[in-house]
C-alpha cells in the first residue's frame, strides 16, 4: 500500500503546524518551509501523476478499516491530476507571494497557504462524500484567511459576502449529504455508484433532489451562474496572489461535477439520467456569456480578471456538461489551462494594482509600466481570451470539435464570447499599457525588480506554451483519463468495498 | 414527533433565510445561526429518531443511528468556526467602513 | 529545408530580433532581414520542384487526437505567397531600416514583424485547418500589435483594435466554418478536405460553412461590408501598412478563399456572394479612395478595391478567372507595396501625405516621382505595365460573366476600372504635379536610397512583367493557379489582346473615363462632401462603445454588490431545481411508525418555535435577537439529549456558549439596533422566498424522516464494530476518532484556522489606523463601574480548577461515554474564558504560560503524529490500535492510540478558542487604550 | 422498595416541582425587577436541587445504584445562582433604578456598579 | 516542599471529592485518578489563585455549610409563600446596606453568596471598597432587624473561621 | 405506583414553568428581565434533563445537565456583563 496518497494532505498540515509553533521564527524560515512544502508536494504529486498513469486507480483506507465504513481516498488518473495542477500552481504562486513580498503583509501567510493546499488537495483525493464537504471547508476557511490577508479597503466587507454566501453553499451541500445518506445509508462515491443502480423506484425522487443539491454545490463553487455573484468582489477585492491561487479553486466545482456526474450520478443513472447534463449546459452558457459581458465591461483589471474567470468557468462546464469522453477530456484540458491563465492574469493585475494603487482602466502617469509587464498582460490576455499560440486556443477548438453534433447553440455562444473577450481585453490593454497621461505625474520606478515574481509569472506563461506544444501526449493522456471516468469499474474495484483491507 | 421536528427544521430554515437576507452584517450572522441550527438537525433527523437509544454499546438493546451524529458533530464544530470569522469579519468591515451594511458599494463590488 | 522549420524561422527570427536590440537597430534588421532571406532562399530551394507540378510536405503528428497536427504543404499557390510574404518582408525591413526615427522602439518593431511574418507564412504554408487557424489568429494579434505600435497615438491605438476586432472577429467566425468543414470531410487536413467536393457541397452543412468561411476572409481582405478596419490600420508606421495592406495580411484571405476554391467555389452560393461582394467592394473602394485625401488612405481604400477585383475573380469560380486572380495578386502586391512605400517617404519628406497640402513634388522627388508615376500607372492599368496586364483579363472575364444581366457585371467592372483610372491619376496629378509649393510642412527631397531601393525594385518588378509576362510572371502563375484550380494551367498573358477583345474597348473606356472623371474632380469633391454619409469610424467606435457600455450597464447592474441578490437568487434556484427534479420522478410515501409526541415535547417545542418567530419579529433588537437565538440553541441541545444523542448535546450546548460570548463581543463593537431600511415590497419578496425555502425543507425533512434506508445503512458496522474494532463503547465517538477520524482531522484544521484568521485578522484591524480610530470612539460608550467584581473574581479561582477536572473527566470517558477531546476543549476553554471575564484579561494572560498558537499548533501536530503513527506499522494513516493492560492494583484498563489522536483534537480545540477570543478581546484593550501602543503579551 | 421510602421520594419530586412553579409564577406576579430576581434565584434553584435529589434518591431506589451526579449538579448551581443574581442585580441598578433609592454605602466610596469610571 | 506539591490542600480534598461524584464508582483506578488530577490541577491553577485563604477553623466551615443549607430550605418556604399568597401591593421590598468588617476577599464573597442563597434576600452590590454590601431584601418590613440579623448569623461565623 | 405519578407531576410543574418563562420573555418590561427569564428557563430545563434521565433511567445525560448549569451561568453573566460594561472581556 502506497502510503504516498495522503501525503498532499498531510504534508501541508505538518508544515503548516509547524508554522504556527515557528511563528516567531523570521520570515526567512517561514519562506523556507513554505517553500520546501510545495517543492516537496509538487515532487510528491509528480510521483502520483505517474503511478496514476502506470497503474490503475489505487485507495488509501484511512485508519485500515475497510470502505465503506471508513474514509477512503482514491488515487485514479483525475485526481492526480488535479493534485499535480495544485501543486505547479502552489509553487508557482509561492514564489509569486515571496517575491512580491506578500507574505511579509498580514500574519500567518504561510501557514494558511499550507492549510489551503492540504484542503485543496484533500478535496481532489478523497472518494467520500462527506469527507468532501470537509476538505470542502478545510479549503474554504483558509481561503477566507488568504482573501482577508493584508487588509484593504473593502477587502473584508468582500470578505463577508464571500463567507456568507459559502455558509449557504456549505448548508447547502449538508442538506444533500444527509439526503443522500438517509436513502442509501452510504457516504462511500464507489459504494453510491454501485447502489444506486438498484435504486427502488419510490426514492428516486428524494436522490434528484440530493442530486441537483449537489450540483448546486459544486455550481456555487464552480461560479456557475445564477449562483456565481460571489465570485467577482472576491477576486476583485482579494490580494492578486491569493486570487491566482483561488484559480484552481473554481476548479474543484468543476471537478466534483465531473466525479459525481460520471460515477455517482452516470448519465445512465435511472433515477437522475441527464440531469446534470440538462442543469449545466444552459447555466454553462450563461456563464459563458457573463463572463464575456463582464470582460468586456469592466472598470478595472482586477474585475477584469474575476470575469474572465467566470467566463472560463462557462467554457469548462460547457465541456463537462456534454458527457462523453470527448467533451471531458476537452474539459480537463480546458481546466488545466484556464487555471494556469486564470493565475497569470491575476498575478498581471496584481503587479499593476501594485505599481499604481489601483487597477482602474485608465492611463497612467508617464513611466508606469516597462515593456515586459505589458507583454506578460499581452500573454495572459492571449491565454484567457483563447486565442493561439497559448493553449487556450487549443481547449477552445478541443471544445468545439467535441461538441460538434447538435451545437450551433455551444458554438455561438463560445464564439461570439470569445469575441466579446477579445474586445475587453484589447480595450483593457490598450488603455493601461499604451495610453499614458502625462498630465499625471511621472510614476517612480520600483523600489524592487521583484525577479521571483517575474518568474513566477514568466513560469506560467511558460507553462501555457508547453501546454500547447506537448499537447499531443496531453489530449492523448486526458483522452485515456475520460476514458476512465465513463468505466469507473477499475475505480469501484479499488474500493475494495465490504472487504478487509 | 416526525412531524413536529420537519416543521422545526421548515421554520429554522425560513427564519435563517429571513435573516440571511437583511442588510446588516448581525442579523446576517444571526440567520447563519439560524440555517446552521436547521442543518444540524437535519442531518440528525434524517438518521431517523429515536428516544432511549443512545448509541453506547452496552447500554440498550436498540441504537439509533451514530453514524448522523457524528456527522453532525463535525458539522456543529466547522459551522461554529465559520461564525467565528464571519463575525471578525463584521467587526473589521464595520470598523473600517463606519457602517454595518452587507452590500458593497461601487468601488468594493 | 523542412518545411516546418521554414514556418518556425520568422518565430526565431523574432525571438533573435528582441534580444539582437542590445546590440542596436541596425543588428535587429540584420537578423530580421537575414532570417527572411533564409526562409525565402529555403522556399525557393523547393521551387523547382513545386513549379513542376509536385507538392512539398512535411508532417508533424501534434495533437492526432483532435485533428490538428503541425502539417505543411508548399504547392503553387503557397509558393507564390511565401515568395510575397518573404521577397516584400525584406524589402520591408530594408525600408523600416532607414524609415522608423531614433526614439522608436525598433527591437519591438521587427520583433513584432517577424511574428507576423511567421504567422502568415504558416497560413500559406498549412497542410491543416486547425494549424491554418491558429496562423490566422496569429496574424489577428501581431497585426494588432503592429497596427498599435505608435502607442502614443489614439489612432493607432483605436485603428489596432479596430483591426483586431473585425479580423479577429472574422476569424472566430471562420474557426467555426473551418471544423464544420473537417467534420464534414473527416479531417482537418487539406489534402484529404480538397478531395472531397461533392462530400462537401453535398452537405446539408455546405452554406453555414461557406458563410463562416468567407466571414473570415472577407473580415481579414477587408470586403465590403468589412471594409472599414482597413484605412484606419493606416495609422500604422508606414512599412507596416505598407507590408500588411499590400502583400500579406488582407492577402490572407484572399489565400483562404484561393485555398479552399477547389472545394468551395463552383456553387451559386459561392458566385452569388462571393463575386458580389467582390464587385460591390470593388467599385465602392475606389469610388472612396477618389475622394480620400490623405495618400495612404487612397492607397488603403485602392487595395479594398482590388482586393475586392480579386475576390470577384475568385467568385467566378471558372478556372480562367481564378488565374487572373492569381495573376493579380502578384501585380497588386509589387506596385502597392511600391506605393505604400513611397508614399512614406512622401510622409517622411514633407511631414505631411495629404494631396491638398502636397502637389508639385515632381521637380523636388524626381526619384520619388518617377517611381510613384510607374506604380501609380500599374494601379490605374496602363500599358505595358502588370497592373494593365490583369486589368484587361479581368475585364474579360467579367464580361463574360452573367450577373444579373448579361452586361451588368462588364459594365460594373469597368466602372471600378474607371474609378481606379481616375484616384491614380489623381495620386500623380494632386500629389506631384502641378506647381512646386511653398508651404510644405517640411522641405521635401528626395531620400538616400536606404529608403527608395526598396520599391525601387518592386517597381523593377512592376514594368518587368509588365513588359515580359511570360518570362518573368508565367511560371509562378501556372503553378499557383494549377494549385487552386486542381488542373494543370498553361496561361498565356499577352500585352496585346487584338481590336475584337472586349476588355480592349471597356478598358479605354475606363482610361477615358477616369480622365474625364479627374477633369471634373472639383465638381465631384463638392458632391461628394455636400452628401452626408455613415462615417464608418462613427458607427463602428458608436457601436463598440455602444456595446461596452452595455456590457457594463449588464455586468455593473447584474453585479451590483447587493448580498441579498445573491442569496434571493441562489435559494431560488436551488429550491425550484429540487423541486423540479422531484417533480420529474417518482416518490414513495414511506411508512415509518412515527414516534407519539409527549407533553414535554409539545411544550419544548412551543418554546422553541416561539423563541424563533420571536427572533424574526424582534430581530431589529439585536441583543434580544441573540438571546433568543440562543434559546433556540439551548432546546436544540436538549432535543439531541432527549433523541439519544448526548455527544450532540454536550457539543451543541458548549459551542452555543462560546458563540454567544463571541456575538457579544462583536455586538460591542457594532451597532445595537439594526434600522429598518428595507421595503415592504423587499420584506415581502424574503419572506416568500424564506417561507418557500421552510417548506421544502420541511417536506424534504418528513418524506426522509418516515422512511428507511434503501439499503442498509453502513453505521450498522460501527455499531457492531466499535468495541471490538475500534475498543470504545461510544459509537458516535469511535467513529469520530476513529472509523472517520479522518474528517475529524479535517474539522479541527478548519477550527484551527479559523482561529489563526481571526488572529491575523486582529493584526491587521489594530494596524489600521481608521479602525482603531472607531475602535476608540465604540470604546467611550458610558458604562457601569466595577469592571471586575469580586464576588465573580473570587469565585473564578474556585470555579476554574472545577471546571477542568469536569473537562478532565469529559475528554477520559469521552471514548466510552458521552464526552471526548472536542467537548473537553471546549469545557476548558470555558474555564479559562470565565477567568478572562471575572478576573480581566490582562491579569489572566499574566499568567497563561502557554501560548494560544503553542496549543492550537501542538494539537495540529499531536493529531498529525497520532495518524502518522501508524505508517511506522505499515499501516494507513490514522490507524490506531488499542490494548487492554492490568497494572496492580487497578482494575484492567484500556489504552488506545486513538486517544493520542483525541488529545489531538483536544489540544487544537481549546487553543483555537482561546486563541480566538482572546484576539477578539485585544480589540477590547485597543478601544480602552488612551495611547496608540498595542496591547502586549502572549495571545 | 418500602411506600415510606416511595413517598418521601415522591415528595421531594412533588415539592422540587411546586418550587420550580414558584419560581417562575414569581417572576411574573412580582411587579419589582429587584423582587423578580429573588423568585428564580431562590425558587428554581431549590426547586431543581429538591427534584434532583430526589430522582437520584429514585434512581437509587429504583435500580439500586446510586448516583451522585445529580449531587454535582446541586452544588454547581448552588454556588452559580449568586453570581448570577448579582450580576442581573447590577444590571438593573445600572440600568433601570433610580439611584437616589438607594441607602448611602457610608464608606467613602459609591456602590460600585455606580462608580465613575476614569476612562468613560 | 510540601506547600509546593498541594498549593491548596482543601482544593485537592475538594477535587478529589468531585471526581469521586463524577465517576460515581467506587474503585482503585477511580481514587488513582482523582489523587492525579487532585494534584495536577491545583499545581497548574496555583498562579490563577494567589492569595489563597487561609482556613484557620475548618470544622467551623463545615458546619456554617450545615447552617446555610438549613436556613435556605426553610426560608425557601417563606419565598413561597410571599410569592404565592402575599398581595403584590403588600410586598414590602427595600434596600438595605450591610456594613462588612470581613477582611478576606474569600470571606466576603462567601458572605455575599450566602446573602443571596438564603431567601428573602440578595446581595445586590458592593462599595467600591469592597466595606459594605447593598442587599435588597424581598419582603424586610425592618430593614435593620435584617441587617442584624446577618452579621450576628453569618458574618460572626465566617470572621471566626476566616480571620 | 405513587413515584411515577410524582415523576410525571414534577415533569409538569417544570413545562408549565417553562411556558410561565416563555410568557414573561415577552412581556418582560427591561432587558435585565429578558436575562432573568432565560436564566430561570436553563434551571427549568435542566430539573427536566435530570426527571427525563431518571425515568429512562441512564446517567448518560447527567453530563448535558452539568454543562447546561455551567453554560448557563457564564451566558447570564456574559449578557449582564456586556449590558454593565459593553465588553466582556477586559
Ligand atoms: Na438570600
Ligand atoms: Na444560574
Amino acid at each position: 500500500m502506497s502510503h504516498w496518497i495522503i501525503v498532499p494532505v498531510a504534508l501541508p498540515a505538518l508544515i503548516a503546524a509547524i508554522l504556527i509553533l515557528a511563528r516567531r521564527t523570521t520570515i526567512t524560515v517561514q519562506r523556507a518551509l513554505s517553500l520546501a512544502a510545495c517543492i516537496g508536494l509538487f515532487g510528491v504529486a509528480l510521483a502520483l501523476f505517474s503511478a496514476a498513469t502506470t497503474a490503475p486507480p489505487e485507495a488509501y483506507h484511512l485508519g485500515n478499516w475497510p470502505a465503506p465504513f471508513g474514509i477512503v481516498l482514491m488515487l485514479d488518473r483525475l485526481s492526480a491530476l488535479m493534485v499535480l495542477l495544485t501543486s505547479v500552481l502552489a509553487l508557482v504562486v509561492v514564489v509569486y507571494a515571496i517575491g512580491a513580498d506578500w507574505d511579509r503583509k498580514g500574519r500567518h501567510f504561510h501557514a494558511l497557504y499550507q492549510f489551503q493546499l492540504m484542503g485543496i488537495c484533500g478535496a481532489f483525493l478523497t472518494a467520500d462524500a462527506f469527507n468532501l464537504f470537509v476538505f470542502f471547508e478545510v479549503l474554504l476557511i483558509a481561503s477566507y484567511g488568504l482573501m482577508l490577508h493584508g487588509g484593504g479597503r473593502d477587502r473584508v466587507r468582500a470578505g463577508f459576502q464571500y463567507v456568507a454566501f459559502n455558509l449557504i453553499g456549505s448548508t447547502l451541500f449538508l442538506f444533500a449529504l444527509a439526503t443522500v445518506y438517509s436513502v442509501t445509508g452510504t457516504l462511500n462515491m464507489a459504494d453510491l455508484a454501485v447502489k444506486l443502480p438498484t435504486l427502488p423506484e419510490g426514492d428516486m425522487g428524494l436522490i434528484r433532489v440530493a442530486a441537483v443539491m449537489l450540483l448546486m454545490v459544486f455550481a456555487i463553487k464552480g461560479a456557475l451562474v445564477p449562483l456565481h455573484f460571489w465570485l467577482p468582489g472576491t477576486y476583485a477585492n482579494a490580494p492578486g496572489v491569493v486570487a491566482a491561487l483561488f484559480a484552481v479553486m473554481t476548479k474543484i466545482g468543476a471537478y466534483a461535477s465531473l466525479r459525481f456526474g460520471t460515477l455517482v450520478f452516470p448519465p445512465d443513472l435511472a433515477a437522475t439520467g441527464g440531469l446534470f447534463a440538462d442543469v449545466l449546459l444552459p447555466a454553462a452558457l450563461v456563464t459563458l456569456a457573463v463572463g464575456a459581458i463582464g470582460v468586456l465591461g469592466a472598470s478595472s483589471l482586477p474585475r477584469l480578471a474575476a470575469f474572465a474567470a467566470i467566463a472560463s468557468m462557462g467554457t469548462v462546464f460547457v465541456a463537462i456538461s456534454g458527457f462523453t469522453p470527448a467533451t471531458t477530456a476537452a474539459a480537463l484540458y480546458y481546466m488545466l489551462h484556464s487555471t494556469l491563465a486564470g493565475a497569470a492574469l491575476f498575478l498581471v493585475a496584481d503587479m499593476v494594482v501594485r505599481r499604481l494603487g489601483d487597477g482602474a482602466l485608465k492611463a497612467a502617469g508617464p513611466g508606469a509600466f516597462a515593456g515586459l509587464l505589458a507583454a506578460l498582460y499581452l500573454a495572459a490576455a492571449i491565454g484567457s481570451a483563447g486565442l493561439p499560440p497559448l493553449s487556450g486556443f487549443i481547449g477552445k477548438l478541443l471544445v468545439l470539435s467535441a461538441w460538434s453534433g447538435a451545437a450551433a447553440l455551444v458554438w455561438t455562444v463560445m464564439l461570439v464570447a470569445t469575441f466579446l473577450m477579445i474586445l475587453g481585453f484589447a480595450r483593457a490593454g490598450t488603455r493601461l499599457f499604451w495610453k499614458s497621461d502625462p498630465a499625471l505625474p511621472t510614476v517612480p520606478a520600483p523600489a524592487s525588480s521583484e525577479p521571483f515574481a517575474y518568474a513566477a509569472l514568466i513560469g506560467l506563461i511558460g507553462l501555457m506554451a508547453a501546454l500547447t506544444v506537448f499537447g499531443g501526449p496531453v489530449t492523448a493522456w486526458l483522452d485515456a483519463t475520460a476514458a476512465g471516468l465513463y468505466d469507473p469499474s477499475a475505480y469501484i474495484d479499488a474500493n475494495r468495498l465490504y472487504e478487509e483491507p | 414527533m416526525e412531524a413536529l421536528i420537519a416543521i422545526t427544521i421548515g421554520a429554522l430554515t425560513a427564519t435563517g433565510v429571513y435573516l440571511v437576507l437583511r442588510q446588516r452584517s448581525f442579523p446576517v450572522i444571526l440567520g447563519l445561526s439560524f440555517l446552521s441550527y436547521a442543518v444540524n438537525v437535519f442531518i440528525f433527523a434524517t438518521g431517523r429518531v429515536q428516544t432511549d437509544a443512545i448509541p453506547i454499546i452496552g447500554e440498550g438493546r436498540i441504537y439509533t443511528d451514530p453514524l448522523p451524529q457524528a456527522l453532525v458533530l463535525t458539522a456543529i464544530v466547522i459551522s461554529f468556526g465559520m461564525t467565528a470569522v464571519i463575525v471578525i469579519m463584521a467587526i473589521g468591515g464595520y470598523l473600517k467602513a463606519g457602517h454595518d451594511r452587507v452590500d458593497l458599494d461601487e468601488d468594493g463590488r | 529545408m523542412s518545411l516546418a522549420l521554414i514556418a518556425a524561422l520568422p518565430f526565431l527570427g523574432a525571438i533573435l530580433c528582441s534580444l539582437a536590440i542590445r546590440w542596436g537597430r541596425a543588428a535587429c534588421a540584420v537578423v530580421a532581414g537575414l532570417v527572411s532571406a533564409a526562409a525565402l532562399s529555403g522556399i525557393l530551394a523547393h521551387a523547382p520542384g513545386v513549379l513542376d507540378g509536385q507538392t512539398v510536405r512535411t508532417q508533424i503528428n501534434w495533437m492526432p487526437a483532435l485533428g490538428l497536427n503541425a502539417n505543411f504543404m508548399l504547392d503553387g499557390l503557397g509558393l507564390l505567397f511565401a515568395i510575397l510574404i518573404l521577397g516584400i518582408g525584406v524589402l520591408i525591413i530594408l525600408y523600416a531600416r532607414f524609415y522608423l526615427s531614433a526614439k522608436d522602439p525598433a527591437g519591438q518593431f521587427y520583433t513584432y514583424l517577424m511574428l507576423f511574418q511567421g504567422a502568415m507564412l504558416g497560413i500559406v504554408l498549412s497542410d491543416n485547418i486547425l494549424l491554418l487557424l491558429i496562423f490566422w489568429e496569429l496574424t489577428s494579434l501581431s497585426s494588432f500589435l503592429l497596427i498599435g505600435y505608435w502607442k502614443h497615438l489614439p489612432e493607432g491605438r483605436q485603428g489596432a483594435r479596430m483591426a483586431l476586432a473585425v479580423t479577429g472577429g472574422g476569424g472566430l467566425a471562420m474557426i467555426a466554418g473551418m471544423l464544420i468543414l473537417g467534420q464534414i470531410a473527416g479531417s482537418y487536413d487539406l489534402s484529404v478536405i480538397l478531395t472531397q467536393k461533392d462530400a462537401i457541397q453535398a452537405s446539408p452543412l455546405y452554406l453555414p460553412a461557406l458563410i463562416l468561411i468567407l466571414l473570415g476572409a472577407f473580415t481579414k481582405s477587408a470586403q465590403f461590408p468589412f471594409h472599414f478596419w482597413l484605412p484606419h490600420a493606416m495609422a500604422a508606421p508606414t512599412p507596416v501598412s505598407a507590408y500588411l495592406h499590400s502583400a500579406t495580411m488582407v492577402k490572407a484571405g484572399l489565400f483562404v478563399m484561393a485555398r479552399m476554391w477547389p472545394v468551395l467555389a463552383g456553387t451559386p452560393e459561392w458566385f452569388w456572394i462571393v463575386a458580389t461582394t467582390g464587385l460591390v467592394t470593388m467599385v465602392m473602394a475606389a469610388k472612396i479612395a477618389l475622394f480620400k485625401d490623405d495618400l495612404k488612405a487612397v492607397l488603403a481604400f485602392s487595395t479594398v478595391s482590388h482586393l475586392g477585383l480579386i475576390t470577384m475573380l475568385l467568385g467566378f469560380g471558372t478556372k480562367a478567372a481564378a488565374i487572373v486572380a492569381v495573376f493579380h495578386i502578384i501585380n497588386h502586391a509589387t506596385f502597392k507595396a511600391a506605393l505604400f512605400m513611397l508614399a512614406g517617404i512622401v510622409d517622411h519628406e514633407a511631414h505631411t501625405r495629404s494631396l491638398r497640402r502636397l502637389g508639385g513634388l515632381r521637380t523636388l522627388m524626381p526619384v520619388t516621382f518617377a517611381l510613384t508615376a510607374l506604380a501609380s500607372l500599374s494601379m490605374a492599368g496602363i500599358p505595358p505595365l502588370n497592373g494593365f496586364l490583369s486589368k484587361e483579363m479581368m475585364l474579360q472575364e467579367a464580361a463574360a460573366t452573367v450577373w444579373l444581366t448579361p452586361w451588368a457585371m462588364g459594365l460594373l467592372a469597368t466602372a471600378g476600372a474607371l474609378l481606379s483610372v481616375a484616384y491614380s491619376f489623381r495620386l500623380l496629378a494632386h500629389g506631384f504635379l502641378g506647381p512646386v509649393r511653398s508651404d510644405y510642412p517640411h522641405a521635401p527631397h528626395d531620400p538616400g536610397p536606404g529608403l527608395w531601393l526598396a520599391p525601387a525594385l518592386l517597381v523593377g518588378l512592376v514594368l518587368a512583367i509588365g513588359v515580359a509576362p511570360m518570362l518573368t510572371a508565367a511560371w509562378l502563375v501556372n503553378a499557383a493557379a494549377g494549385a487552386v484550380t486542381g488542373t494543370v494551367v498553361e496561361t498565356h498573358i499577352y500585352l496585346w489582346h487584338g481590336l475584337g477583345a472586349a476588355a480592349l474597348w471597356m478598358s479605354l473606356a475606363a482610361v477615358g473615363g477616369g480622365l474625364a472623371t479627374l477633369g471634373l474632380y472639383p465638381r465631384l469633391r463638392k458632391a461628394w462632401d455636400d452628401t452626408p454619409r455613415p462615417e464608418a469610424k462613427i458607427v463602428f467606435d458608436g457601436a463598440v462603445m455602444a456595446l461596452t457600455g452595455l456590457a457594463r450597464r449588464i455586468t455593473d447592474g447584474l453585479h451590483d454588490g447587493g448580498f441579498a441578490r445573491m442569496g434571493v437568487v441562489a435559494l431560488a434556484v436551488i429550491v425550484a431545481g429540487s423541486a423540479a427534479a422531484f417533480l420529474t420522478s417518482s416518490h414513495a410515501p414511506g411508512s415509518r411508525t412515527m414516534l407519539t409526541v409527549t407533553p414535554a415535547v409539545a411544550v419544548v417545542w412551543i418554546v422553541i418555535m416561539t423563541a424563533m418567530f420571536a427572533a424574526l419579529r424582534f430581530h431589529r433588537d439585536r441583543l434580544f435577537a441573540l438571546i433568543l437565538t440562543g434559546i433556540v440553541g439551548l432546546l436544540v441541545a436538549v432535543g439531541f439529549a432527549y433523541l439519544s444523542a448526548p455527544d450532540l448535546a454536550l457539543t451543541q450546548l458548549t459551542v452555543e456558549v462560546v458563540t454567544v460570548l463571541l456575538m457579544l463581543i462583536a455586538l460591542n463593537f457594532l451597532p445595537k439596533q439594526t434600522p429598518v431600511e428595507s421595503s415592504m415590497a423587499r420584506r415581502l419578496r424574503d419572506g416568500a422566498v424564506a417561507a418557500i425555502t421552510g417548506v421544502g425543507a420541511a417536506l424534504l425533512t418528513f418524506a426522509l424522516m418516515t422512511r428507511d434506508a434503501a439499503f442498509a445503512p453502513i453505521s450498522a458496522f460501527h455499531l457492531a464494530q466499535s468495541k471490538p474494532g475500534a475498543g470504545g463503547t461510544n459509537a458516535v465517538n469511535t467513529i469520530i476518532v476513529d472509523f472517520r477520524g479522518y474528517d475529524t482531522f479535517g474539522e479541527i484544521i478548519v477550527l484551527g484556522i479559523a482561529a489563526l484568521v481571526i488572529f491575523a485578522l486582529t493584526e491587521t484591524i489594530l494596524h489600521n489606523r481608521d479602525a482603531v480610530a472607531a475602535l476608540k470612539r465604540e470604546g467611550r460608550a458610558s458604562r457601569a463601574g466595577d469592571r471586575q467584581p469580586m464576588m465573580l473574581a473570587v469565585a473564578t479561582r474556585f470555579l476554574l480548577p472545577l471546571t477542568l477536572i469536569v473537562g478532565a473527566y469529559l475528554f477520559l470517558r469521552g471514548h466510552n461515554l458521552p464526552g471526548g477531546g472536542f467537548v473537553a476543549g471546549l469545557v476548558v476553554a470555558i474555564a479559562f474564558l470565565v477567568q478572562f471575564i471575572g478576573s480581566g484579561f490582562a491579569w489572566s494572560q499574566a499568567r497563561q504560560r502557554l501560548d494560544h498558537h503553542l496549543v492550537l499548533g501542538a494539537g495540529v501536530l499531536v493529531a498529525w503524529v497520532a495518524g502518522a503513527g501508524a505508517w511506522a506499522f505499515g499501516l494507513p494513516f490514522l490507524t490506531s490500535g488499542y490494548d487492554y493492560v492490568t497494572l496492580w492494583p487497578l482494575e484492567t484498563f484500556e489504552l488506545a492510540t486513538a486517544a493520542i489522536f483525541d488529545l489531538g483534537v483536544f489540544l487544537c480545540v481549546a487553543g483555537a478558542v482561546l486563541l480566538a477570543l482572546a484576539s477578539l478581546s485585544r480589540l477590547t484593550q485597543a478601544a480602552r487604550d488612551a495611547r496608540d501602543d498595542l496591547p502586549k503579551g502572549p495571545v | 422498595m418500602t411506600l415510606a421510602v416511595e413517598i418521601i421520594v415522591s415528595a421531594l419530586l412533588v415539592l422540587g416541582g411546586i418550587f420550580g412553579l414558584i419560581g417562575s409564577y414569581g417572576l411574573i406576579k412580582l411587579r419589582d425587577g429587584m423582587q423578580r430576581l429573588h423568585a428564580p434565584t431562590k425558587a428554581s434553584t431549590i426547586g431543581v436541587g429538591t427534584t434532583l435529589i430526589g430522582s437520584a434518591a429514585g434512581k437509587w431506589l429504583v435500580s439500586g445504584t446510586g448516583s451522585t451526579q445529580e449531587i454535582l449538579v446541586v452544588l454547581f448551581l448552588f454556588l452559580t445562582a449568586p453570581l448570577s443574581a448579582l450580576y442581573l442585580a447590577k444590571t438593573h441598578i445600572f440600568l433601570n433604578l433610580d439611584r437616589r433609592t438607594l441607602p448611602d454605602p457610608q464608606t467613602g466610596t459609591s456602590w460600585a456598579t455606580l462608580e465613575d469610571q476614569p476612562e468613560a | 516542599m510540601l506547600r509546593k506539591v498541594f498549593p491548596h490542600p482543601y482544593l485537592t480534598v475538594l477535587l478529589i471529592a468531585v471526581w469521586f461524584m463524577l465517576v460515581n464508582r467506587l474503585a482503585v483506578g477511580t481514587a488513582v485518578m482523582a489523587v492525579i488530577l487532585g494534584t495536577l490541577i491545583p499545581l497548574v491553577t496555583a498562579v490563577w489563585w494567589p492569595k489563597r485563604p487561609r482556613i484557620k477553623a475548618p470544622l467551623a466551615l463545615l458546619s456554617y455549610a450545615a447552617l446555610v443549607v438549613w436556613d435556605v430550605i426553610v426560608a425557601n418556604f417563606q419565598v413561597a409563600r410571599i410569592v404565592l399568597f402575599m398581595p403584590a401591593d403588600q410586598i414590602r421590598s427595600a434596600f438595605i446596606r450591610v456594613p462588612v468588617d470581613l477582611q478576606s476577599r474569600e470571606a466576603i464573597t462567601l458572605l455575599a453568596g450566602t446573602i443571596t442563597m438564603t431567601p428573602g434576600t440578595l446581595t445586590a452590590d458592593m462599595s467600591s471598597c469592597g466595606k459594605a454590601l447593598l442587599i435588597h431584601a424581598l419582603h424586610a418590613p425592618d430593614p435593620d432587624a435584617v441587617r442584624d440579623d446577618i452579621k450576628a448569623r453569618y458574618e460572626s461565623r465566617l470572621k471566626r473561621i476566616f480571620e | 405506583m405513587i413515584l411515577p405519578l410524582a415523576f410525571d407531576f414534577a415533569i409538569g410543574c417544570f413545562l408549565v414553568a417553562l411556558l410561565m418563562n416563555l410568557w414573561r420573555l415577552f412581556s418582560a418590561p427591561t432587558i435585565t428581565d429578558r436575562i432573568l427569564v432565560v436564566d430561570t428557563m436553563t434551571i427549568n430545563v435542566i430539573a427536566l434533563v435530570m426527571l427525563y434521565g431518571a425515568l429512562i433511567e441512564t446517567s448518560l445525560i447527567f453530563e448535558a445537565a452539568l454543562l447546561l448549569a455551567m453554560t448557563g451561568f457564564v451566558a447570564t453573566v456574559a449578557y449582564a456583563k456586556y449590558l454593565l460594561r459593553g465588553s466582556i472581556i477586559e
